[in-house]
């Protein structure tokens, strides 16, 4: 069943989906990786970002991206309010957040999901546009338009973050909070407003994010389960806080599990990419492109 | 090739070298330390110290070099079988267990580093004989949480005397102490030196180092650059620049 | 939650605490009867109503809500008894249902059980209620009764015989000339279920089954699976999926293709049934040979199947959940018209003589005649596959009128005839 | 020390009575199937706390092992015909070792990262349960129990009289560690590693060992569920829920005293079983959702630092 034409289709394809799971993981990146935030309602905000699109998609036809951008200013606020809650619980108590702050954010995903229930129901949405359904033909090679607006999104929305922490003042300021709270006192600015500025963008960065999630594939209410592992899979392999390691870790996670599922079945894709995740922790636990003081 | 005369060293580092990545830390670092000698440590930031500390300790493993201490070679050993043997350390930021209260954080020590096979009566008898020598005696039920700067840097002392160190290492224990804080460590490290107990002592404030020290090694970019008895040290012009020079 | 479910819950519920008081003392569900004499019939079951089954337990409650309100207005049972409903959440899980039957059998001491919809959740009542000598009206799972062996339990399913559903869309796929299969199967219970059988029926037809996978429930892009799948070149495609990943199958297919070797593709889709699901896909539904159990064609309307049609739409849209609610609802009302004629028939609640009078008769339900074989299952598979033809994007209510979806088999119920190969049905 | 060991002896021994006498004298079905449940849940918190608690190690793998004990029974049932004690013992051999598996493979890691590796652990064992199809794989088992052993009537009251067995036995060890130089250790370790590691503390040694026990109990813990739900899934084994809701309890109940998880496990799984057969909705989740927030929020230490706080934070060793 063996051929060099699936081997590098699942290559191909295996890049376009890793870049996919790059976008949705990119958020945690900076609120995880960045911040040390054991964010793990992240998933939860991309469904509910999800939805969101949908609700504009089907009700005011706009097409998934631009509503996926139309959100963004509005899930910047919430984020926003969000650290600013997780900071009065946690941070200001000068207590570590750890377990807690994982049983806090697992309350807010469980409040989430039901919400998304109450409001739209148990039963799967998905969104239409002109890019869903259509695939690139090149030869014999077809690509579906989804995984090439993902690949798209994914590069600019990396290189962007990267630029924004490199370039900008607030962005320098973001990556110095990761690093020493001390010298950014020196710089004049106040950890709290950066930390919650990056939460905010993090949580920006979703909007986006769920907008190609829906687009890829259908959502329903609980979809989030099925992504608490994977993102901080992506994010933790990667190393903490790296927005071009995460997009690579992302992509070698899907290349990984598109070749096991076409060259070994599909049923052993999940086990794979964790043992590789696993593998990584063990020997080198600050990730592939960590930053480790 | 020792000298018949010369006791045998307590401590004995030899050709230790210790890296991060491409960045040397320590190169090729040799040095004898007899019983109950007090040693004096001294360099700019970044000079290697903290890093000799925790190649002493075990916290780091060391590529090429060896540790011998009381005649055993403790390299391939870990921190806490090193604690156990007698080289016991202070932190240059304390670092207490903050969920106990001072007594317990000394229980711990106690429990895991004592040499005998005491009783649990003995192991608090110990505890409060040791607290009230660092004058700790009234805050032996205080959550170790709430304790002041000063009152940390001596809980850290204690805990460590708690193991029945032969070495001690104190890394900075005055740092950010008010002069008569200072004297007040500096009378404890002088006391536990009355007692057998082998120290060596980080600072940067050269008077604690001259008046405590028999002798003071200087490190600088991971070398020695000076060794001999604290006003020879204080005399050379290599120190004097390496201090002026960063 | 729509306030018509859960008003009459919380009836029961405050019956519910006056009986757990005295609920020390055993009481067998027989003994029960003459103190309940007077009070309504309580029917008690559990369905899933959170975690990943709770669409179709919604649906399948109201269907069987309709009823209940139907055979109230009517003045209810033995004489004027209303019928209540005793429902719990089991949250899709196992492990939920073994204390919520217990609770029903002995605290709330209902008078007759249904099961929850779906295999898992029953699959641990099942020794349960045999031990108890107990009732229990089946909800859509796949051969939970084959190990236990209980000659009390009646599915409401259309399955029939555990291979008759593979058999009948191999049919169709010999029919129009396939000489192999492929087999693409999720890694959860029903679809390998559905897997398992479809590979015992090709062996014994010696099918060469040339590609045979299961994909993890996570799968998020089929894109590679489909491609592998289509390397190999096969005549009949045979899917046993879930909702979410049937999407995500019919968009790579259309995205891919699946190359002109296909006669027929689908078969066991779950989700090609869910109005929700039907109208997202629109045009990638078409040429799509799926089993279905129930659809708007002309062969499949019965006594009172329009009428509660017209009732479930009205009421779903209400507690936001299926608009079309073809796959369960009709089932889950046809579930309480079965129990309605074996307790009007048998004249008592006795458990044993409603069984008897369940196994040995055909019952007359709005979908169709059901007659149970001794396993408790369907006599003869009732299960549709139909193909979809004319679909166009974006429009629920397609699904309503005819010819939209036409019945290959069974026979009896056909509408029209197969368009193959696959690639020329999609246009 | 020795008179509050005589009143947890005497109270471990009066709780069996008291259900040993339950089972033989309440008829109703229905306590022993909702108190099996609650039950499993103590003992799943307690269990939990030994490494998540004391160590601070967060294992968000607790359905790894619940479900591993749980598809071990099913296993030794279906090859051999096992009786329940001896799945029990294979199921807490077998997660010792997987224990001892996870210590060594997260020997390096700290914080998330261990947690995340769980995470991972999880997925991995899930996969090949799946992928077993001895075990029934992806569509499930259904397994017939043996006839009940004497003085028990009823298989359930049997299962619920074993559960309340492990309960004791999985406080009695959390107990003894927390009032041993182990527990000590853990508390110092999980306080600061490194300065527990230069105090003389085996760090990496306690870590393995918690693991173990921990490992060891969850396991165990699981394999009667087997025979109480005569049916096993990968996706009901495997739930999440097991992992969020042992930990919730855990930390709603408080972590620092043995006790806590107790508490944490009868509150929540009480009101879990309570709200099954009342609200019965997506309430449900809602509840635990508002609960877990407001506890972490209100009451930082649980409800066992709540308590010490309104004693005026003056408490023994017991």
């Amino acid at each position: 069943m063996f051929s060099l034409d699936l081997l590098l289709d699942a290559v191909v394809i295996g890049v376009l989906l890793g870049c996919f799971y790059g976008a949705v993981s990119l958020g945690l990146s900076v609120s995880f990786g960045l911040l040390d935030v054991p964010h793990v309602a992240h998933p939860a905000f991309l469904v509910l970002a999800s939805y969101a699109v949908y609700f504009l998609n089907e009700h005011y036809a706009v097409d998934p991206l631009v509503a996926g951008l139309l959100i963004t200013p509005v899930f910047f606020v919430f984020g926003l309010a969000a650290y600013r809650l997780y900071y009065e619980t946690f941070e200001k108590r000068g207590s570590d957040a750890g377990v807690r702050g994982i049983a806090f954010f697992f309350g807010v995903a469980f409040i989430i999901e039901v919400l998304i229930i109450l409001q739209f129901g148990v039963d799967q949405r998905s969104v239409t546009a002109d890019y869903v359904g259509k695939a690139w033909r090149f030869g014999d090679f077809r690509i579906p338009y989804r995984l090439l607006v993902a690949f798209a999104v994914a590069t600019v929305l990396t290189v962007l973050l990267t630029l924004y922490l490199s370039k900008t003042f607030m962005g320098r300021a973001i990556r110095a909070v990761a690093q020493d709270e001390v010298a950014l006192r020196l710089m004049g600015a106040d950890p709290l407003k950066v930390k919650q500025w990056a939460f905010g963008i993090a949580t920006a960065v979703l909007g986006i994010a769920g907008a190609l999630l829906i687009i890829v594939a259908p959502v329903d209410p609980i979809l989030d389960r099925a992504y608490i592992g994977r993102t901080f899979c992506v994010v933790v392999m990667a190393g903490l806080g790296s927005m071009s390691g995460t997009l690579v870790a992302a992509i070698i996670l899907g290349v990984a599990e598109s070749i096991v599922l076409t060259l070994f079945g599909a049923s052993w894709a999940p086990a794979i990419s964790f043992a590789m995740l696993l593998g990584v922790l063990a020997v080198r636990p600050q990730g592939l492109f960590g930053r480790r003081s | 090739m020792t000298s018949s005369d010369a006791p045998a060293p307590l401590l004995r580092i030899s050709a230790l070298t210790k890296r991060f990545g491409g960045f040397t830390a320590l190169s090729n670092v040799s040095v004898d330390i007899r019983p109950g000698e007090r040693f004096g440590l001294i360099g700019p930031n970044g000079s290697g110290k903290t890093t000799l500390i925790n190649c002493i300790s075990g916290v780091f493993r060391t590529e090429p070099g060896t540790v011998l201490f009381g005649g055993e070679d403790v390299t391939p050993l870990q921190p806490h079988q090193r604690t156990r043997r007698g080289i016991s350390r202070s932190f240059q930021i304390p670092r207490p267990f903050r969920s106990m209260t001072v007594a317990e954080n000394l229980m711990v020590a106690l429990d895991f580093a004592a040499h005998e096979h005491v009783s649990v009566g003995q192991r608090q008898d110990s505890m409060m004989s040791i607290l009230t020598q660092m004058g700790l005696g009234s805050k032996a039920n205080v959550s170790a949480a709430s304790l002041s700067q000063v009152e940390l840097r001596k809980m850290e002392l204690a805990r460590a005397m708690a193991t029945h160190p032969k070495l001690l290492i104190s890394d900075e224990a005055m740092a950010g102490l008010s002069s008569s804080e200072v004297d007040e460590v500096l009378d404890l490290l002088l006391s536990l030196a009355g007692r057998d107990i082998t120290i060596i002592m980080i600072e940067h404030i050269m008077q604690a180092v001259m008046r405590f020290s028999e002798r003071v090694m200087c490190l600088d970019a991971g070398r020695i650059i000076a060794l001999g008895t604290p006003t020879e040290v204080m005399a050379d012009r290599r120190v004097q620049e390496a201090y002026l020079g960063t | 939650m729509s306030k018509k479910v859960s008003k009459p819950r919380s009836i029961s519920r405050r019956r519910l605490l006056a009986t757990a008081g005295a609920a020390l003392a055993a009481t067998p569900l027989g003994v029960n009867l003459l103190r309940a004499q007077q009070g309504p019939i309580r029917i008690g079951m559990s369905m899933p109503q959170t975690g990943g089954l709770a669409g179709g337990g919604k649906a399948s409650l109201l269907g069987i809500e309709i009823w209940r309100d139907d055979v109230n207005a009517k003045g209810g049972l033995l004489g004027g008894r209303k019928v209540e409903l005793v429902v719990y959440d089991d949250k899709s899980s196992a492990a939920e249902t073994p204390a919520i039957y217990s609770k029903l059998i002995d605290v709330d001491k209902v008078d007759l059980l249904f099961a929850p919809y779906a295999t898992v959740p029953t699959a641990p009542i099942m020794p349960m209620v045999k031990q108890r000598g107990l009732l229990l009206m089946g909800n859509f799972s796949f051969q939970v009764n084959s190990k236990v062996g209980h000659d009390m339990w009646f599915n409401n399913a259309p399955w029939g015989p555990a291979d008759s559903w593979a058999s009948s869309f191999l049919d169709i796929g010999q029919k129009a000339g396939g000489k192999s299969m492929a087999l693409l199967a999720a890694d959860q219970e029903f679809a390998q279920n559905l897997a398992k059988t479809a590979r015992e029926v090709a062996a014994q037809r010696k099918l060469p089954v040339v590609f045979d996978q299961a994909y993890p429930p996570s799968t998020v892009e089929f894109s590679s699976i489909i491609r592998a799948l289509k390397a190999t070149k096969p005549d009949i495609v045979y899917v046993a999926s879930y909702p979410p990943d049937s999407t995500g199958i019919l968009r790579a297919v259309n995205e891919i293709g699946i190359g002109d070797s296909v006669k027929v593709f689908g078969g066991g889709m779950v989700g090609l049934q869910f109005g929700a699901v039907m109208e997202n896909m629109g045009s990638l539904l078409n040429g799509v040979v799926n089993y279905n159990t129930w659809l708007p064609e002309k062969s499949m309307y019965f006594d009172g199947t329009k009428e509660f049609f017209d009732k479930y739409t009205k009421r779903a849209v209400e507690a936001k959940i299926d608009p079309l609610g073809y796959y369960l609802a009709p089932f889950g009302y046809a579930s309480g018209q079965m129990i309605e004629q074996a307790i009007g028939k048998v004249g008592s609640l006795d458990q044993k003589a409603l069984a008897k009078y369940l196994r040995e008769n055909t019952h007359k339900t709005i979908v169709g005649p059901i007659a149970f074989s001794a396993d408790g299952e369907r006599k003869e598979t009732a299960v549709l596959q139909a193909q979809f033809r004319g679909v166009v994007d974006k429009n629920m209510e397609q699904f309503r009128s005819s010819g939209k979806q036409v019945i290959l088999f069974p026979d009896s119920l056909k509408s029209g005839e197969l368009v193959a190969p696959f690639e020329a049905a999609r246009k | 020390m020795t008179r509050n060991s005589m009143a947890f002896w005497t109270g471990a021994a009066v709780f069996l009575a008291a259900v040993f006498v339950m089972t033989q004298v309440v008829g109703n079905q229905y306590p022993f199937f909702a108190g099996y449940v609650i039950l499993q849940f103590i003992a799943l918190a307690v269990a939990w706390s030994i490494l998540g608690g004391y160590a601070g190690y967060v294992n968000f793998g607790t359905s790894a092992f619940y479900g591993v004990g749980v598809y071990s029974s099913v296993f030794l049932v279906k090859a051999f015909g096992a009786p329940l004690p001896l799945q029990i013992l294979a199921a807490a051999a077998i997660g010792a070792l997987m224990g001892l598996a996870l210590g060594v493979l997260t020997l390096r890691m700290q914080g998330i990262f261990f947690s995340i590796a769980t995470i991972a652990l999880t997925i991995i064992i899930e996969t090949a349960i799946t992928n077993w199809r001895y075990v029934g794989g992806a569509a499930g088992i259904q397994i017939q129990r043996p006839p009940v052993t004497a003085p028990f009537e009823n298989y359930v009251q049997m299962l619920f009289f074993v559960q309340a067995l492990l309960v004791v036995l999985a406080v009695a060890i959390s107990r003894y560690i927390q009032n041993s130089w182990i527990g000590r250790g853990l508390q110092a370790l999980r306080d600061d590693e490194l300065a527990a590691e230069c105090t003389g503390v085996p760090t990496l040694r306690l870590r393995l060992l918690a693991c173990v026990i921990s490992g060891a109990l969850l396991c165990a813990v699981g394999a009667p569920a087997a025979m109480y739900l005569q049916y096993a899934d990968p996706g009901s084994a495997f739930n999440l829920n097991y992992s969020v809701t042992t930990l919730a309890m855990s930390l709603i109940g408080g972590t620092a005293h043995w006790s806590g998880p107790i508490i944490g496990a009868i509150l929540l799984g009480t009101t879990q079983q309570l709200l099954t057969v009342t609200i019965s909705s997506e309430v449900n989740v809602l509840v635990l959702g508002l609960m877990l927030v407001l506890f972490v929020v209100g009451a930082p230490q649980g409800i066992i630092g709540l308590v010490g706080r309104l004693r005026g934070k003056k408490e023994g060793g017991a």
